[in-house]
């Protein structure tokens, strides 16, 4: 069933792409060689740890460093009257209605989480820093606090001056006339509230930096936990007021990131101005309770849901109102988030005349909340798949049947939806099939008949999934909000041995970029793996980058690798003909060798060449030495991966106990570099989805203290909770990169909330449940059953 | 997190240990560690001194003499669910210690500190009701016998005093007509017992003479059933199971535990359903283990 | 402050240093003697990202005091590959894909150790129960799972069965 | 959270059952943990070491020893405040609050008061009340609290908090009815309840 790896010696480059190759990364990561930020030692070295308010919404009326100053141990301490730079966290994407608030590093007059840094510790090492963050006496004055959007929206406590009603921003997209004149003219309706509860990320490594400061050349190097080192760069120069080009920010091996190492916080850059105060390297590591505490939260919507149908179940419209919590402060990129990564996608795999979707963003007292592995997507596709469920009920339709009667055909594409996009290509009954075919289903309906009748509960859920990566072309997202481009950069580097480093902007966390990009530039360039090395997260050594999120990597990032690739050979091609002597038109280059068209024996490889063009005493008149070339490749449009994934459960009516019989997923990501770090990702996101839907959600009390504040009381789903997954896929290749690729980071934390809470409504059907919010708890199974009489 | 400052003592035997005890002000008894060291960690526990009594080899190991299992206080949950004598003698001790954390906390946690702790959640609470224990302690004044049924009095509160250390436990093998289970319900985060039910079935032919029933995590210490061990009296083993239904008619169901795990509504759903899986369990074992 | 002078003997290599009271195995092994292999994930013992081997057992040296293990013989992931050659487990978390970002895995892979010495040909959801302590974010565990099985494949039965839990 | 309960106490008239619950002795005594409970004039400036040290090493007599007109001239008054130390152990844990409470009515057979205070890395708040009637049996104390934890314990500790109120409120109720019954037999022979009633 699962994929079997391949030894990478022993395949041949022109065999590469697409094969199970086992990962180049692994050695390291499975001897301790590996450096985490954690790892890193330098002489001299203080440790930082912040002193974070216990309060989530409470005016500072003084804070009393002094016990703290006089501990042994302590270097210093630092509070927000002591930074002496701008010290605000910018917010990355704008929105034309978007109220910015002030964000600053330290807070100083006001607290508005649990967890908000007020003053900062150095000291000799990490034990005494804690021990200091004890002797720090913060007086507060408590104010009332509002962890939910709706609450917060509607009289809640003023959390910022400038944002009336706690309203960060009112955004819609669609059509509303046409949508209300769908939904007029329906022949039935049925409507919906979700809620897509918070998560926390927890990334296995939390979040730590090492700031190294040399005051004689003003440079500050400072190793982080970061998917995307450049953007950190160019946003810390502001924050701290230090020339961009004096600070190298470099990502050692990074333990998972899943979105919450994008952003950027306080901590990192407090942790490159704090060394450079007390003119020592600082290291700073989050303990799980701080990740808990201020790593950016993942979804938090509430969404009201309504779909239009004709008489014979052809979904006519689509309206859907949403509340989407934004946390205390605008976090990196959480405007796009609840818009165009979410109001963009709710057209889903079907064909829907008319859409309009609005959304008011709430500021509240949890932590920012971004990007969270699908970011948006999950949310948008959470919405429309339960409505689709939910209207294949109500036409009493099978839900199949359903989903493929209002499919965008194979034959639409490139299809427009109504809610901005255009979907490059699909095959949606294709995946659906082969899922049908996998759950065994009709047979499956017979057995659920069956069981039934002996008390015994069995449900099948469906998500027909689609998603978004490589956000794209530049020119379009800058028109959306963004305040970056989002292209992405190669070099692709021969040394005169023969041997290439090709170097990216992307910067990988687990995701087996060594591997993958090896075997992109093996392919093209024709060479053996063994002879590619891979280089990113280091802003001294890549020229300029935009990161690793957003299942971006292997669509731009290896789009650029190709593009930097195809122009070294376009330059060693000159340098061939020249030495083969023979005109450039003659000239073929095929598994790593130019060779004379017609005169097969006239040959050079490329690693020759490589040789040629630096040794350089024989180079055609207008070519200069070197074998190299960079390039930033912005793409044309997003990349639309879909499928279809299903489960098959058995609920307990008794305890609320949920059982998998059955996972599938049936993926279309485009063409597979390789088929066994897709299959890992696809894995591994639907374990994430496995956890939003019965397992994870932040909680709060009234007053925003977090009770799920450890992995004690926060269910990071372990092996026994995730189910064996059954994976497939079909390849429809996207048109719009070199590669034909699509993405896959994402795909199974989208697809999979949806197929299980549908799973268990279906099976839950007999007793009159409609409905469960995730996480689904065994007790709030229980009670849907016990709710509705306990009958079936 | 890390822990406060502290000062640790070694205690090298069971006379020095308390000697350091009455020593020492706010010192805490460390044995595995699996209960004192994460409440260091968060900063809730500070004390001032620790005294590690788990190289005390007195306290240590599994003696299967007579008609009774002694287990040293610094025995592992691993040891003694791995202990395949106990699995036939003392069934249900052996199966609720298998049932604790994972494998790296059943490699360090000892039974001696999981009672003395007296978590509610924990499974040796009830697994030593069900189990019939005698828990024996050494104080300055020599030793005590603690009947288990006196023993557990609050949450993390036990009939043990400050100056008292809990050395072994004892416990009587079950004779060929008894059969035993512990069953849990976990909590899906932290692995403690939401609900975790024990039984000791005692039968004559076919019929339950007595029982002896318990659980953790429905009430702020581990507590007999009565009712459910009333119910089963004079039972066919085979229909045990229909006591579970009376698994709540002895408690104060107020004094249910309620927190963002699981409400007191839903652990008495539980309770039920897994006293119920408890009885049935231990049912199918009677007289197997005779045979082994 | 209390200061305690122990012996550790760290994949063979006998090892002395000075630790306060508090510090915890997983600090002395990495910040004293530079075993960093060995991560800490978590503060509450749950995660297992820090899982080494005492006298032969995993355990979590997050939760557990260096001054406790004095006298321990400790085996890290450091200390798994023997005269360059990787260790079964090793080898199977490679060929499987059983990590990706790898933070965890070093405890995985100890655990699986431990587990794997006792279990001869264990099932998926007793290799899944057996993994219980040791959290990953990234794989889903269906991979670590195949890995876990492959290495006991390769180990070929070089571990005795043990009873116990039936 | 809130708390809520009623309880019930045989054979004491409400003046006596007000009177000791007036007491910052009876409640202090009866209160586990109880390391003071001292009036302060600035609830703004306490300094907790200073009035433990203060703290005398017995306390004067409680109802029934005490003079009843004494009890009454220390008793509660609306808008006094009072510093209190409550060392409570629970397991390994062994908090320390350090609280000040605002009297904020007193008036029989009503009370009220709310304070706040801090321990181990936490702070807390709180409000209470209770109501005194007079039943068959003897008197009704209807009591109300809330209370909220911020910081460390509300985190890490939330699985524990309530068993530990619950535990705390009913060990306070049943020494407060412990010494009530005290105050009741004590009636049988020397007329105090008369003495009692007639203060009011």
């Amino acid at each position: 069933m699962s994929i079997e790896t391949e030894d990478p010696s022993e395949i041949d480059p022109a065999e590469i792409l697409g094969s199970a190759i086992e990962r180049r990364e692994d050695p390291a990561l499975i001897t301790g060689d590996a450096e985490y930020t954690d790892d890193i030692q330098i002489p001299r070295m203080t440790h930082m740890a912040v002193k974070r308010s216990q309060h989530a919404h409470a005016r500072i009326e003084d804070v009393d460093t002094s016990e703290a100053e006089a501990m042994d141990g302590v270097v210093d301490v630092f509070t927000a009257e002591d930074i002496d730079v701008p010290g605000s966290l910018p917010v990355g994407w704008l929105l034309e209605t978007l109220e910015q608030v002030d964000h600053p590093i330290l807070a100083g007059e006001k607290v508005r989480y649990q967890g908000d840094g007020v003053a900062i510790v150095v000291a000799e090492d990490r034990y005494t820093a804690q021990d200091a963050l004890d002797a720090i006496d913060v007086e507060y004055e408590r104010l009332d606090a509002v962890t939910d959007p709706s609450d917060a929206l509607n009289g809640g406590p003023e959390i910022h001056d400038d944002a009336a009603d706690n309203v960060a921003f009112e955004w819609e997209i669609g059509n509303a006339d046409e949508t209300e004149e769908a939904f007029e003219e329906a022949a039935h309706t049925v409507d919906l509230e979700v809620e897509n509860q918070l998560l926390i990320p927890n990334a296995m490594e939390p979040r730590a930096a090492v700031a190294d400061y040399n005051p004689s050349d003003n440079q500050i190097d400072l190793a982080m936990t970061t998917q995307n080192p450049h953007v950190h760069r160019l946003l810390m120069a502001g924050v701290i007021d230090h020339p961009e080009n004096k600070l190298s920010i470099r990502a050692p091996d990074v333990g998972g990131g899943f979105g919450s190492k994008i952003h950027h916080y306080a901590d990192e850059a407090l942790t490159a101005w704090a060394a450079k105060q007390v003119e020592r390297p600082v290291k700073w590591v989050a303990t799980r309770s701080e990740t808990y505490q201020t790593d950016a939260l993942g979804r938090g919507h509430e969404t009201h849901g309504q779909v239009a149908m004709d008489e014979d179940g052809n979904i006519t419209g689509l309206k859907v109102d949403t509340k989407a919590n934004l946390g205390a402060y605008l976090s990196t990129f959480a405007p796009s988030i609840p818009t165009y990564l979410y109001g963009t996608l709710l057209s889903g795999q079907y064909e829907i005349p008319a859409i309009h979707c609005e959304v008011t963003g709430a500021f509240t007292n949890v932590p920012p909340v971004d990007a969270y592995r699908g970011a948006g997507r999950p949310e948008a596709s959470y919405i429309v798949e339960r409505l689709v469920k939910h209207a294949a009920e109500h036409m009493d339709m099978d839900p199949a049947e359903f989903r493929r009667q209002n499919f965008v055909p194979g034959d639409a594409f490139p299809y427009e939806t109504p809610v901005a996009m255009v979907y490059d290509s699909g095959d949606y009954e294709k995946t659906l099939d082969r899922a049908l075919e996998m759950l065994d289903y009709e047979e499956f309906r017979e057995r659920q008949e069956a069981a039934r009748e002996e008390g015994r509960y069995l449900g099948v859920g469906f998500s027909a999934y689609i998603e978004a990566c490589g956000i794209a072309p530049s020119e379009l997202v800058g028109q959306l909000g963004a305040q970056a481009g989002l292209w992405e950069s190669s070099l692709v580097r021969f040394q005169p041995s023969g041997t290439v480093t090709a170097y990216l902007g992307t910067s990988g966390h687990g995701q087996g970029h060594d591997t993958t990009y090896s075997q992109i530039l093996a392919s093209e360039l024709g060479l053996d793996i063994e002879d590619i090395d891979i280089v990113e997260g280091d802003t001294d050594e890549i020229p300029q980058g935009m990161g690793t999120y957003g299942s971006r990597s292997a669509a731009v990032g290896g789009s650029a690798l190709v593009q930097s690739a195809r122009k070294v050979v376009e330059k060693a091609k000159k340098i061939a003909a020249h030495q083969l002597e023979a005109s450039e038109d003659d000239i073929e280059f095929e598994d790593g060798e130019f060779r004379v068209a017609g005169a097969p024996d006239r040959s050079m490889h490329i690693q020759d060449v490589a040789g040629a063009a630096y040794l350089a005493h024989d180079m055609p008149d207008d070519v200069e030495p070197g074998l190299e070339a960079s390039s930033f490749y912005d793409p044309e449009n997003f990349v639309f991966p879909f499928g279809m994934h299903a489960a098959i459960v058995e609920v307990d009516p008794d305890t609320g106990e949920i059982d998998f019989e059955t996972y599938v997923a049936v993926d279309d990501v485009g063409n597979q570099i390789n088929p066994k770090i897709v299959e890992g990702q696809i894995h591994g996101g639907v374990a994430q989805g496995v956890g939003q839907a019965l397992y994870e959600g932040a909680e709060y009390d009234e007053n925003g203290q977090l009770l799920t504040g450890s992995m004690q009381d926060y269910t990071v789903p372990k092996a026994m909770h995730v189910p064996e997954m059954e994976t497939d896929s079909t390849v429809t290749e996207s048109p719009h990169n070199p590669l034909g690729v699509k993405g896959v980071g994402e795909a199974g934390t989208i697809a999979a909330p949806q197929a299980i809470v549908n799973a268990v409504v279906d099976a839950l059907e007999p007793f009159g449940v409609e409905n469960i919010e995730m996480p689904l708890k065994e007790e709030r199974v229980w009670r849907a059953i016990h709710e509705n009489g306990g009958d079936a | 997190m890390y822990p406060g400052e502290f000062d640790y003592h070694r205690a090298e035997s069971v006379e020095h240990a308390l000697e350091l005890l009455a020593d020492l002000d706010d010192a805490e008894l460390l044995s595995g560690g699996h209960s004192l060291l994460p409440t260091m960690k968060t900063g809730l526990a500070d004390p001032d001194a620790v005294v590690d009594i788990g190289h005390i080899d007195a306290m240590t190991g599994i003696d299967h003499s007579g008609d009774t299992t002694t287990i040293g206080a610094n025995t592992t949950y691993a040891e003694i669910a791995d202990d395949d004598t106990l699995w036939d003698s003392v069934t249900v001790l052996a199966e609720a210690a298998g049932e604790i954390g994972d494998v790296q906390v059943r490699n360090a946690g000892t039974i001696g500190g999981n009672i003395a702790h007296a978590d509610p959640a924990s499974d040796l609470p009830a697994a030593a009701l069900a189990a019939d224990a005698t828990l024996v302690a050494h104080g300055p004044d020599g030793e005590r016998e603690i009947d288990v049924d006196d023993y557990f009095i609050a949450m993390y509160m036990t009939d043990l005093a400050e100056d008292e250390l809990l050395t072994r436990v004892e416990v009587p093998h079950q004779g060929p007509e008894v059969g035993s289970a512990y069953v849990k319900k976990p909590s899906p985060s932290s692995g403690y017992a939401l609900i975790g039910v024990a039984a000791t079935l005692y039968t004559d032919g076919g019929t339950v003479a007595s029982a002896r029933v318990a659980a953790n995590g429905a009430m702020d210490h581990g507590v007999r059933l009565t009712a459910v061990e009333d119910a089963l009296e004079g039972m066919s083993v085979d229909d045990v199971g229909d006591a579970g239904e009376h698994a709540g008619d002895s408690l104060d169901t107020s004094m249910f535990m309620d927190d963002i795990q699981a409400s007191a509504e839903f652990r008495a759903q539980l309770l039920e359903a897994y006293t119920e899986r408890a009885l049935e369990r231990a049912a199918d074992r009677v007289g197997v283990a005779a045979t082994v | 402050m209390a200061e305690h002078d122990i012996t550790l003997t760290v994949n063979g290599n006998e090892q002395e240093l000075t630790v306060e009271s508090r510090t915890l195995l997983v600090h002395a092994l990495r910040d004293e003697l530079g075993y960093t292999g060995p991560n800490v994930g978590c503060e509450s013992s749950m995660c297992g990202a820090c899982t080494v081997h005492v006298d032969g057992k995993a355990v979590k040296s997050c939760t557990m005091l260096a001054v406790q293990a004095d006298g321990t013989d400790v085996t890290t992931v450091e200390g798994l590959d023997q005269d360059g050659e990787f260790h079964p487990i090793q080898e199977a978390f490679q060929e499987e894909h059983g990590l990706q970002c790898g933070y965890c895995t070093p405890g995985m892979m100890m655990t699986a150790v431990d587990f794997l010495d006792d279990h001869d040909d264990p099932g998926r959801e007793e290799i899944r129960e057996a993994l219980e302590g040791n959290l990953c974010r990234c794989t889903g565990y269906q991979n670590i799972v195949n890995a876990v099985e492959t290495a006991s494949n390769k180990m070929g039965g070089s571990g005795a069965a043990a009873g116990g839990d039936d | 959270m809130e708390f809520e309960g009623t309880f019930t106490i045989e054979e004491v008239s409400p003046e006596e059952v007000w009177l000791s619950l007036s007491d910052p002795y009876m409640i202090k005594q009866s209160l586990p943990g109880c390391q003071f409970l001292t009036e302060v004039e600035d609830p703004d400036d306490v300094d907790f070491e200073e009035l433990r040290e203060a703290e005398p090493d017995e306390d004067p007599p409680l109802l029934p020893e005490a003079d009843p007109d004494e009890v009454a001239a220390r008793g509660f008054d609306e808008g006094s405040h009072y510093a209190a130390l409550l060392e409570l152990k629970v397991g390994a844990v062994k908090p320390s609050f350090r609280t000040v409470v605002t009297i904020d009515e007193w008036d029989h057979p009503v009370g009220s008061a709310s304070g706040e205070g801090d321990a181990s890395g936490s702070s807390f708040e709180m409000d209470s009340g209770m109501e005194l009637s007079e039943t068959d049996e003897g008197v009704a104390i209807a009591w109300h609290a809330e209370a909220d934890v911020f910081g460390r314990i509300a985190q890490m500790g939330q699985r524990v908090i309530n068993p530990v109120a619950d535990r705390v409120v009913s060990r306070f109720f049943s020494n407060i009815e412990d010494q009530l019954t005290e105050v009741a037999e004590e009636d049988e022979s020397s007329g105090l309840r008369d003495r009692i009633k007639g203060m009011f």
